[in-house]
């Protein structure tokens, strides 16, 4: 049996999901934002909701995620996306309203706007990509920037005395009222792509359950801004990123 | 005859917004115009018509909320006063830069920082000329009674629409405060779902297969797209300009000297208007209802047969320019001017008048 | 007819709704009126004022400096504003906790005692009434029909069987107004 | 029961990150040692190994991979 | 000769900070001015001079931090563009509205909204007329190379200390991304606490027993205090008029045609002066250097002798309204700008220019 | 003996502290501001550190703390005193300073603010006076608002569904690595104004230790807001505040 | 050992909150008949079983009460 | 004399630091310059390209859209400025990866193979310094001992060991570059 024989239309089991545009992703070569971007088109389609969802972008690397997945789309000013998801959920309150953030836009200038979601209950969902670096910009320290990480602007590495501790903002929203699923998740193996499939696919599903904001956070790399390869990236994430970012559930009200 | 009421400014905002079928008001508290939020939120018209109405963790985040149901292709609204909306000049340049429709209302009271929170209309600068980054105009419309403040939110929400513009309703402490009697006007229902997607092609209403998807931003890396979109832009103000100017005239037919005010000012200056007429002195008022447009072309053709216009503002002197640009030299223009919350009174503004025209 | 009335007195003595009901009652009587509060945290424990306008002709400020009619109802009110008034203007006052009684010559002074007004109906609430109708009385300005169609529109209608009671203390507090200085 | 897969690269538009490589538990895919017209090197599979377990695609952050499968 | 570094007009800031003696810089990254907090964390100063350098959680909380290091009696500092700036609104009022003194370094990219990373002057309205509530001014200083970086952040602090006004250093993507010589001045020391006190007597050094406290605020709820306040910021303001504007001009003495820009427009502009002239046309170009105070008096002097004057910026016609004021009809005032990041070159300046003034 | 015997300065043994002024605080009568106000200025006096300390007011009832407490003052903007304060702090290690800020002011739209100014570890202290309530703008709804409670923007009683559900700032920003002490304290009693007052001394020691942020959480009442007397909002606050706010240490990372 | 005590209030001062009274342990301090110039009942001492304990004091939120005490 | 010049490639082929050391031996020369890159997220995983401009007088824009002469280290580049290049003006282009060569008769076109220059000098990262050694052949504009002094300032004291190795491949590159078309 030859390989062209195994490539038939019959045996295909897996391909890019319909509801990724062609467009070319802007993303450098192994940026985790392509591989989560696949995962929410994926749970889209498989719950057959794509006229259902509104998705809200942040200002970051993801700036432009709605030239890629085929959905309705609003782009937020940096750090609102939380506001605007608000908004659009309470006056569509049938839609499946989601935000999609990196740790700049939601830990950092976002902060109030992501807090008050989740006190307030929002019935949204939140997918946090948290590469603990501003990639958009170039590279600098994000909140989530490990102690000791060099990056644009912690030149010689991240010092608390400087510029201050990580901020975990799972653990911090898992004990507001408003809050009903929380979980951490990575993208680095099949295995993790696979759970996070899981998460979005329960976020996206609480969310029309009126019991509150999901919050799935993707431990993430930023090859680019970490000077590495992508390679090097993942494995730099899982033996330090990990270790502040443990990955796993955090939060689910309804266990 | 249609019910009359007595209300505040404030008060009027707020009915006016259920009966006029808003869809949601996102705000944050503060003086001098937290009765609109207080009377959505007695009034409960979630119960009614369905209209959202939510307390925002503040001004930045009323604004995005704004901004996010206005992509929704719903009228959707927010109030503040001075200090409040300074934080919403970001979120105004999105809304701008996404075209999106949606109503604000400015409170005025006294800046700078902190200030008073006597009524004030220090903040024509930038509401009228700068509420934000980039190239782009609020629509401005300045209402002098409780009426006006009940009737422009309506009118407000049409130009809005007709132009996915973000519309500014610039009012004060006094017009906000104050109860007058408002007539109701008849009820407009809220649209429903498929009258906005037949309105409003562009909005985020969930993507059917049967079109493209909506996509609701103001990015573009690309620097001749971004040129093309404000050169678009820039059409877009050229028309409201040509089709928009609204203002009021009181007796201008034979004056000589012109008083140009706007909201509360203007109401004193019909005062003034007549105490001069009684006087012999031939003044009239023009009054700008809308601020952007601004009257530049009626000023400047009533400027030709004037000995002077003067420009009489709660503040130390904004609107003055727009004045002067639409004179072009033409006459003389003064300014006369109160601040901190302190009003003029008809007969102060006269003597000022009589001092910049050697009438004394 | 143009009539500038400001109504001064602590927070809890009804001054905003007295304006509130008279600009009503104006209104009926198809008048032009303003009603304007002084407000923010100035009000904070310490004085409330609103000033009413009511007119035959369109309003121009409603916020004004010189008074036709003050009505005022502590000592703190009385020294802010006795000197407002427009000479040969009206200021009614209430004697209760005054030590400085007012003192111009050039103004028509009244004094009304509105606490009794409100002991004697038994509900501390329509005191602000009494002084109304001390007002009214002085001012009739607007007719007592257009009173009661001013308070039907101005009371919450859960409370309608109030009506009758304010009307009492109006009608009581226009036969308590004592002249005290008439020019 | 064993499976029998193969791959499909989209390789223009493959970024030649190597994630995939990394994720391939019978090394069935490597980079080439040509480039494409974004001067990347493409990812290629290689060998018979391939079991269609997906692992690949599921990790490509630009979804370039096609996986097929059959049961032998 | 003083040593002439090949830097970025980012960098130069940043360097220039260091050097001048400035105490603390509080900002938030944003294209396309990252590099000046990037460049300082890379120089680490508060191992040398101790000046304190912080990544702010946003714009909005960086002129918070300066708003309060400037309340001390500091020398403080924070950079942004156009979108970071409009967060900036409320504090920079409240500076303003304080009368304390700090720089802020603007460099601009196109908008309305997200817009476009590259260059633009399109925030002229917003910093110039109305960068936050109520009747304020920020000195708007407009720098036009690395040098001028360099300079004017040393400049911007002697005239924000000397008004105890907000001085806006209002830059681009082009002067801030280029590359030039710079040549470093003498270094300034930063003050210590004594000279602080001695200078600032007004800031919060902590009480000692012999002075009353001070307290910095912009709050007065007494509309006649506010009232005062606000005049006594007039005068301020009329004495910056008066005594700070600061223009350049080139080829004006025998002029017919005036060419007005700011920034980066102005080099482009000397060249489009360049070509006319060496076609018989006598064109001449005043840059504005301070837009705040804008030379008015300047440029209306020189209009009475003028066959036209145009206006030139990136932007959809923003300055030129001040042009106007200042001509105030003595000529025609004519505007050309590009928008998106895209530059026009000389020649193409020629072209607008002809056709405006009907001279193919 | 007569009390004007007892009335002699030997036998004096409470008396307002001297860095109060004479000027008469504009509150309503019974508001927890005043007495807060006092035990700040205790703790100053006592520590004789009025030369070394800066304040921070808030945009609030307490918007005129400068005109009481005989310090320098600085006037945030609304929510912004953290920033104020760091920066303060930060440009003058030397000194103590510390913020004074409603739930409002600290808790809404300041969250930004006080939550990154907690992760960075500034050495500031923070008076938080939660009184549930905007007193300064009219009794509006503030994040602390309990369910239930009528205030202007809640006419009917805080829903959850429609207002978001209450926000427990303390316990919240326990979690952060750049607090070092938060305590929960009130002043309706003299006991509870003996340990607030510890509690304040505490935390402005703490702050000049280089050990992070120091947090005085007071539950406090707001008698206009609540529409009670001074008296019942007490009663009211130990009924009803204390469920949700239980007074008490939070956080010291020196025990 | 016992005490006796006696307090000072600034009437004019005084907002008549009673915060005091609720904390006074022996009905020592109440609410005057009379009001001051604000139009305040102020609070006043009464009776002699005062023992200087500072309650009042402390809880004054206007900080308008001084406080004696001897020991007896 | 001013010269207009665009560089251009991938991020890592040391694009804006070739344009740095160029600019840098200018002002060692007496010149002015500007040095202007694209910037922002463009630049992602993509392409990098610096505008330097060198003139005996002050320089208007750093940004302009033709240019004296267009260096073009990738296919991607060589398609966005081959048409760039004023009529007379000069095109240098790396030929690896490049399958569309330029076409242009109206322009000189120079090929450098850098590539082959940092192998033989066993360190791929003077590349760009062949690159700038095969423009400075073609267009002489700043002496040698100018861009040494030049290189000396841009590179970072602690590298400054590699300024003998960068001075190398800079000759290197001036005996490698060829001509394809000279007008
Ligand atoms: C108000 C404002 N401030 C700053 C910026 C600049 N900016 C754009 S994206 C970004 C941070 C992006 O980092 P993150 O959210 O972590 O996303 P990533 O790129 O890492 O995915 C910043 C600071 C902006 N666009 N607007
Ligand atoms: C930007 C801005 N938004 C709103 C306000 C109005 N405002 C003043 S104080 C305040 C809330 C005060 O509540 P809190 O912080 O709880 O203090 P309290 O008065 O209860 O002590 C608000 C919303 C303002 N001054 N500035
Ligand atoms: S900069 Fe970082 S986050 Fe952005 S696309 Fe590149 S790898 Fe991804
Ligand atoms: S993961 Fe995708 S983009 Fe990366 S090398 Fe493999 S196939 Fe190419
Ligand atoms: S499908 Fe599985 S076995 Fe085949 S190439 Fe991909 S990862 Fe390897
Ligand atoms: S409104 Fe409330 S918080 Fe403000 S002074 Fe009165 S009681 Fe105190
Ligand atoms: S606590 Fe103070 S203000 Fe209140 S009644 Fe007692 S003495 Fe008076
Ligand atoms: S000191 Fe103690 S005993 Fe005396 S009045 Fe005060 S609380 Fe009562
Ligand atoms: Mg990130
Ligand atoms: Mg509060």
């Amino acid at each position: 049996m030859t390989i062209e024989d195994i490539k038939k239309p019959e045996n295909l089991v897996y391909r890019k999901p319909s509801l990724l545009t062609d467009n070319v992703m802007h993303y450098c070569p192994g940026c985790s934002h392509g591989t989560v971007h696949k995962i929410i088109a994926e749970v889209i389609e498989e719950m057959g909701i794509q006229e259902d969802t509104i998705g809200i972008c942040p200002v970051g690397c993801s700036v432009f995620a709605y030239n890629y997945i085929d959905i309705d789309w609003q782009e937020a000013a940096h750090g609102r996306a939380p506001a605007l998801a608000t908004a659009t959920k309470r006056l569509n309150p049938d839609k499946y309203v989601f935000t999609y953030q990196g740790d700049g836009d939601l830990a950092s200038i976002g902060t109030a706007e992501i807090i008050h979601a989740c006190s307030r209950g929002e019935n949204i969902a939140v997918i946090f990509i948290n590469n603990g670096i501003y990639g958009m910009t170039g590279g600098q320290m994000a909140p989530t920037t490990l102690i000791g990480m060099k990056t644009a602007t912690t030149p010689y590495g991240r010092d608390p005395k400087l510029n201050g501790f990580p901020l975990v903002i799972a653990d911090m929203i898992a004990q507001l009222d408003g809050t009903a699923y929380i979980t951490r998740q990575s993208v680095h193996t099949a295995a993790a792509v696979r759970k996070t499939r899981n998460a979005i696919r329960k976020a996206f599903e609480y969310s029309s359950k009126g019991i509150g904001l999901s919050f799935v956070e993707v431990v993430s790399t930023c090859n680019s801004g970490w000077k590495m390869t992508p390679v090097q990236a993942n494995k730099w994430m899982t033996e330090n990123m990990f270790a502040k970012y443990p990955v796993g559930d955090i939060k689910d009200i309804l266990k | 005859m249609a019910e009359k009421i007595l209300m505040k400014g404030n008060e009027a905002i707020a009915i006016s917004a259920i009966r006029n079928g808003v869809d949601g008001y996102f705000g944050y508290p503060i003086t001098p115009q937290s009765e609109v939020m207080e009377t959505l939120m007695k009034e409960k018209p979630w119960e009614t018509t369905g209209m959202v109405v939510l307390q925002a963790e503040s001004e930045t985040s009323s604004i995005n909320m704004v901004y996010g149901g206005a992509g929704c292709g719903k009228k959707v609204m927010t109030s503040s006063s001075s200090p409040g909306v300074s934080l919403m000049c970001e979120g105004l340049s999105y809304i701008a830069g996404s075209e999106l429709p949606c109503v604000v209302v400015d409170v005025m009271r006294g800046g700078p920082g902190l200030g008073t929170i006597q009524p004030s209309q220090s903040d024509y600068n930038q509401i009228v000329k700068g509420s934000g980054h980039g190239d782009f105009h609020n629509i401005v419309i300045a209402p002098a009674s409780a009426q006006d403040m009940y009737d422009f939110l309506d009118w407000g929400f049409e130009l809005a629409f007709k132009y996915r513009n973000p519309v500014v309703i610039l009012s004060d402490g006094i017009i906000g405060q104050m109860m007058e009697k408002v007539e109701l006007r008849p009820v407009k229902p809220r649209r429903t779902r498929e009258e906005i997607i037949r309105d409003c092609p562009w909005a985020v209403t969930g993507k059917p297969a049967s079109r493209q998807r909506n996509i609701i931003t103001s990015l573009s890396l690309d620097a001749d797209v971004q040129e093309e979109f404000n050169r678009k832009l820039q059409r877009k103000y050229a028309a409201i300009e040509e089709n928009e100017v609204k203002y009021d005239v009181y007796m201008t037919g034979d004056a000589e000297y012109l008083f140009v005010a706007f909201g509360c000012s203007s109401r004193i200056c019909e005062a003034v208007v007549d105490i001069l007429r009684s006087e012999g002195i031939k003044a009239g008022l023009l009054r700008p209802i809308t601020l952007y447009p601004f009257p530049y072309k009626e000023i400047g053709g009533l400027a030709a047969g004037m000995k002077s216009i003067m420009s009489i503002e709660l503040n130390l002197g904004q609107m003055v320019d727009d004045v002067r640009l639409a004179v072009n030299g033409a006459c003389p223009v003064g300014f006369y001017g109160r601040q901190g919350g302190n009003i003029y009174t008809p007969e102060e503004i006269v003597e000022q008048f009589k001092k910049f025209n050697n009438l004394v | 007819m143009k009539e500038e009335i400001i109504i001064a007195g602590f927070g809890g003595q009804g001054v905003l709704s007295m304006g509130k009901i008279l600009a009503y009652s104006a209104i009926m009587q198809d008048m032009e009126v303003t009603w304007m509060p002084s407000y923010g945290p100035e009000m904070r424990g310490g004085t409330a004022n609103v000033c009413v306008i009511i007119s035959d002709r369109k309003i121009g400020s409603p916020i004004v400096t010189r008074y036709d009619t003050a009505i005022v109802l502590n000592q703190q009110s009385l020294d802010k504003f006795e000197h407002s008034v427009k000479p040969g203007g009206t200021l009614i006052y209430d004697p209760s906790g005054i030590s400085d009684h007012p003192t111009r010559k050039d103004i028509n002074i009244y004094r009304i005692n509105a606490i009794d007004v409100a002991a004697k109906l038994g509900n501390s609430k329509v005191y602000n009434m009494g002084v109304l109708g001390g007002f009214l009385k002085v001012k009739p300005i607007v007719s007592l029909e257009n009173v009661e169609k001013g308070l039907a529109k101005s009371i919450p209608s859960r409370y309608s069987d109030l009506i009758a009671l304010n009307r009492e203390a109006i009608t009581e507090g226009m036969s308590s107004i004592e002249e005290i200085n008439i020019i | 029961m064993a499976f029998k897969g193969a791959i499909d690269v989209d390789i223009q538009n493959c970024k030649g990150c190597s994630v995939c490589i990394e994720n391939c538990p019978t090394q069935s895919i490597r980079l080439s040692g040509s480039v494409n017209h974004k001067g990347y090197h493409y990812a290629e599979m290689t060998g018979d190994a391939c079991i269609g377990c997906s692992s690949c695609a599921m990790v490509c952050p630009d979804s370039v991979i096609t996986v097929y499968k059959i049961r032998i």
